[in-house]
């Protein structure tokens, strides 16, 4: 009926979305979702969308994924982070079986 | 200075909507123009100034004259952004001044059409080739960019990603517009260019002046992040583009350019990309803080450039008997 | 009635794509015109509304007929809401009173439009200067509405917030943009007149019906809102613009409006405000419920006055031989 | 093969910007156009076709050989996804089969209209009346395609949900557009009609030609899905419309078609359509995969029939003497 | 000053969204949050919402309930999940009494 | 590696976003995501979206911060939810640190 699973969501520059999809598919994570037109504040400063371009707009990534798969994600993702900053976070969640 | 043409340009409806964005955020309205429309616009007009330029263009011919202009477009594209560099250098670090530089190394297409709306309205003639100058113009200043880091950020970087940086200076959404445009405007039959008519020509004028609207709004809104970024920037956001204008019109006396030409010149090398270039740099040099660069073109150089820096620079071309 | 006039106005495209929009939804079609489409098309209205209004108002002229004409205006935005408010205090709290006195003390450009449509069809003529009496009626009524809420809500509100109050009401986005167009097209030469009339001329009426095939769907899908809130709220909404129409036409006698002025006088009185009033009554009366007032303004009282209001106003004024 | 109209075909603006489109995403440019950009394009040509139909309807008149075209037309699209389903199931699941051939039952209007100005540039008439056979040709395909799901998947369905299902089919965002235009262009006056004109024909082949550039993009993108598919389904993608089209000229030869009309009889038949089909076989046949049907109408056959199909059309017509 | 609650997060094909909103409001389920134009991968492939309609496009929906109205909500749901694909997470949270 | 943060979730109507983004740095929290366009249900009735201005519709802003920036930041946020409504998810994650 229901499975524990780990969700961890990722907040990035939205130029960063091939290469984090990429990446996921690197990890044989086949299943994610992704919002764009995301907007915020972090270190790199505020990201209000007011632009021409998508250039101050971030994405958010959403993967629903099982413990054994988290590790080798995030290490593929930490560079990814420290050079083009953004956040990741991890909780756990119940995954309904159907 | 002629105060006629200054008036004039800034009382043209383009500009005096840039005003009144400007206004609205200044005054706090939630006057508002929601993504993906300031996309339509700029895509409509890149669309529409690629194929007309393309039309103009088959219109003309190709000489000599045309081959030096273009050959002084790239070497302007090339030598403005290393030159901006060094001066940037003075007060940025390496990644921020590759991007401003590549900025002001690139050209903005709105820019160039409110100098060519102008020079109509004055029924002053230029020439179509002056549109593939500025497409001629968006991409070099990037490479010169991305080059210019890799040769003085820390060594740590091994070579440059070739395919990657010229994939985005040369195959950006904005130059692949413009050029598909242009070639597809140099294609087009006579019917053709007939039937779109109320399209590029019709409507033009109006979707413009909606779109400096939503330019003013933008820029005024961008004002805020320069004011923390101090007077360096705002001083080379408004010297740098006159200073280049200087450059190019001597450089248009000695090639012998024609009046319209000359100013068109004059305003691709004074005007600075907030489309093209910040696309490119976000991927190529991520270091570098978009903000800066986009709010330097887009809310200082921008700006200048329509209200004061055409008429101005039309003024010198007259002055020096271009 | 004259069915001529009523026919010929129910049988406009805009008119008939209104109804179109409406069908669709009780058809429980998935046509749909996502955002930020909508926002496109009322941006552009506003625009043309007002740069048309300008330019009209510097081909005019001032003289002592518009003066009492713009004091006609703004009483009748002042007294609209602070009778409405009474009537509907015998039904509603105090905030939901105000925002729905206040949303019809306001007005709809695109009702204002649509009636301009008509006379130019059937070559009445009317003056320029009642586009500016439109913006002038867009504000006080806002105003009203918060006034009305701090005098009658409970006491422990201390006193009025003034300036956002003030900047909700005469500096929100459609004010800005109307009265900013306005100034624009008294500052436009005859030649950018020219040049931008495909853009404010050309596709107006278009536009105008794509953007009622929107309001259609709109006012179909708020209309399950209304079923909620009961017939007083559905009285109101179709009593309140006959009876304001009827007093704005009586005042029109008396100040000697032409038939012209007149009706569009009594359809600034008779239409409501589904943009300006809900966005500025949303920070400054948060209390009131906004699907009560959007759904009156856009559900009941737009197609009331675009369907059946506009002609049966033209009818009265030339019954009382205006 | 006259080669002459073929190439006037493939050089007209939209087709070339259709070119366009697709060697961006080849060339993996950037140049993308947000959603909801291509709706508003989708729902101005659905209004203007519909439209410009009714209004042609009106100037036409009805007599027998009209009720014989609209017979044929919706016999073949009742046929042609029978027909369909059977040499899809050789390869393919019931759903996948059905959801596929409802595709090709149907008709794209984007391809229609880009024969009626072909017609237009080479001066063939055409009747008014052919936009109704459009209409009449949107829904029964899929009418079919469900049927043929209830019929050949496993029993364990009981009956099908009728309402849901003709909801689907007849009353889907494009059908209700489409012929909602239709039913106000027959209603529209001479001078409704006028007034509307530089909305519904100035501007039409410029927003024709932006939305092909948009096209291309999104059919380049989907050529990766068909790349998975395999050979079947894209041989099935060239094939089915050249067969249908031939069928649709030898009936409209039958029939005694005018040149005109049999063209766009063979474009309705050979053309698939990728908005009204996908949306109501979400809702339907949620088991059929919309990559799938949507990137063999959108990514195959969409551009054979706008590139080499309807010049190739029209020289079949030409050589059989219709 | 506060609650614990459970958030559920469903993300399912638009086209289910009139389905999704009515089983919610069978299930008295009086409060809810949607977000349109989601993209994602999963079982049912990409939906990168490239294409002329919202085909290719999914709908994620935040619903915050109290521990019991949980059971009767995910019957409801399963069907639609097995039929339509999409997830259904569940995880635990504090909800702000105001 | 990973640090224990708060995830706090805000759904609040549209027109609050910058009365809250001035809570959020008076409460010197530096770092916010914010998804405009956001749909739902509540209290103050259907909020669709379906109008001309983005009267009918909410925003979304998820913030990781420590535990002790929480307690400050609900305590202004409270006269916020309770005058204009909205709702206020607390949950535990894990931030990855880059
Ligand atoms: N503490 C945080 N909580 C929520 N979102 C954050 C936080 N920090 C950063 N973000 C998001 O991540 C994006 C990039 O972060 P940064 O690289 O730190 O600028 C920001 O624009 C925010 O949208
Ligand atoms: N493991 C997952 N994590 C996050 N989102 C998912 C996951 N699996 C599926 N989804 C989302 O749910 C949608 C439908 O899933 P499916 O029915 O499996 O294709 C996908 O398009 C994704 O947006
Ligand atoms: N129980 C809930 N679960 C998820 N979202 C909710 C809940 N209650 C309210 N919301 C969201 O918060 C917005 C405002 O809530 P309210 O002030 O109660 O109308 C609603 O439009 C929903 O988007
Ligand atoms: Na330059
Ligand atoms: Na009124
Ligand atoms: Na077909």
């Amino acid at each position: 009926m229901m499975k524990p699973v780990k969700r961890i969501e990722i907040v990035v520059d939205s130029v960063e979305l091939n290469r984090l999809i990429e990446l996921l598919e690197e990890s044989q994570i086949k299943g994610y979702t992704v919002l764009k037109d995301v907007l915020g504040r972090g270190v790199h400063g505020l990201r209000d969308g007011g632009d021409l371009t998508d250039v101050l707009t971030n994405i958010y990534v959403l993967i629903a994924c099982n413990e054994d798969e988290v590790q080798p994600l995030i290490e593929r993702l930490r560079p990814i982070l420290t050079r083009f900053g953004g956040i990741c976070l991890i909780s756990d969640a119940q995954w309904l079986i159907h | 200075m002629d105060i006629g043409t200054l008036l004039s340009n800034a009382l043209n409806p383009p500009v005096l909507f840039f005003f009144l964005g400007v206004a609205a955020v200044l005054l706090k309205s939630d006057l508002e123009i929601p993504q993906p429309l300031p996309k339509l616009f700029s895509l409509y007009l890149l669309l529409v100034i690629g194929f007309k330029g393309g039309v103009e263009l088959r219109h003309g011919g190709f000489n000599t004259q045309v081959l030096i202009t273009f050959i002084a477009a790239i070497i302007a594209a090339i030598a403005v952004p290393i030159v901006s560099f060094y001066i940037l250098r003075l007060k940025l670090d390496v990644f921020n001044a590759a991007a401003i530089a590549a900025a002001y190394g690139s050209v903005s297409a709105v820019t160039f059409v409110t100098a060519t709306e102008l020079l109509q309205q004055l029924s002053i003639p230029y020439d179509g080739y002056m549109v593939a100058a500025l497409a001629l113009m968006e991409s070099p200043a990037i490479v010169a960019g991305v080059v210019l880091v890799r040769l003085y950020a820390n060594k740590q970087e091994k070579g440059i990603n070739w395919p990657e940086v010229l994939r985005e200076a040369f195959l950006n959404g904005s130059v692949v517009l413009l050029v598909g445009s242009l070639l597809i405007g140099l294609l087009a039959t006579e019917a053709a260019e007939k039937s779109l008519e109320p399209f590029t020509k019709g409507i033009f004028y109006g979707v413009l002046t909606f779109f400096l609207l939503d330019m003013g709004l933008l820029a005024a809104r961008r004002l805020k992040d320069l004011t923390r970024t101090g007077p360096f920037l705002i001083g080379f956001g408004l010297l740098a583009p006159l200073v280049n204008a200087v450059l190019a019109i001597l450089i248009a006396k000695v090639i012998g350019m024609g009046e319209g030409n000359a100013l068109l010149f004059a305003v691709l090398c004074a005007s600075a990309s907030y489309i093209a270039v910040p696309a490119a740099m976000r991927l190529s040099v991520p270091e570098a803080n978009p903000s800066l660069y986009v709010s330097m073109a887009l809310a200082v150089t921008f700006p200048l450039n329509i209200i004061v820096g055409i008429p101005l620079y039309l003024q010198l071309i007259r002055l020096l008997g271009v």
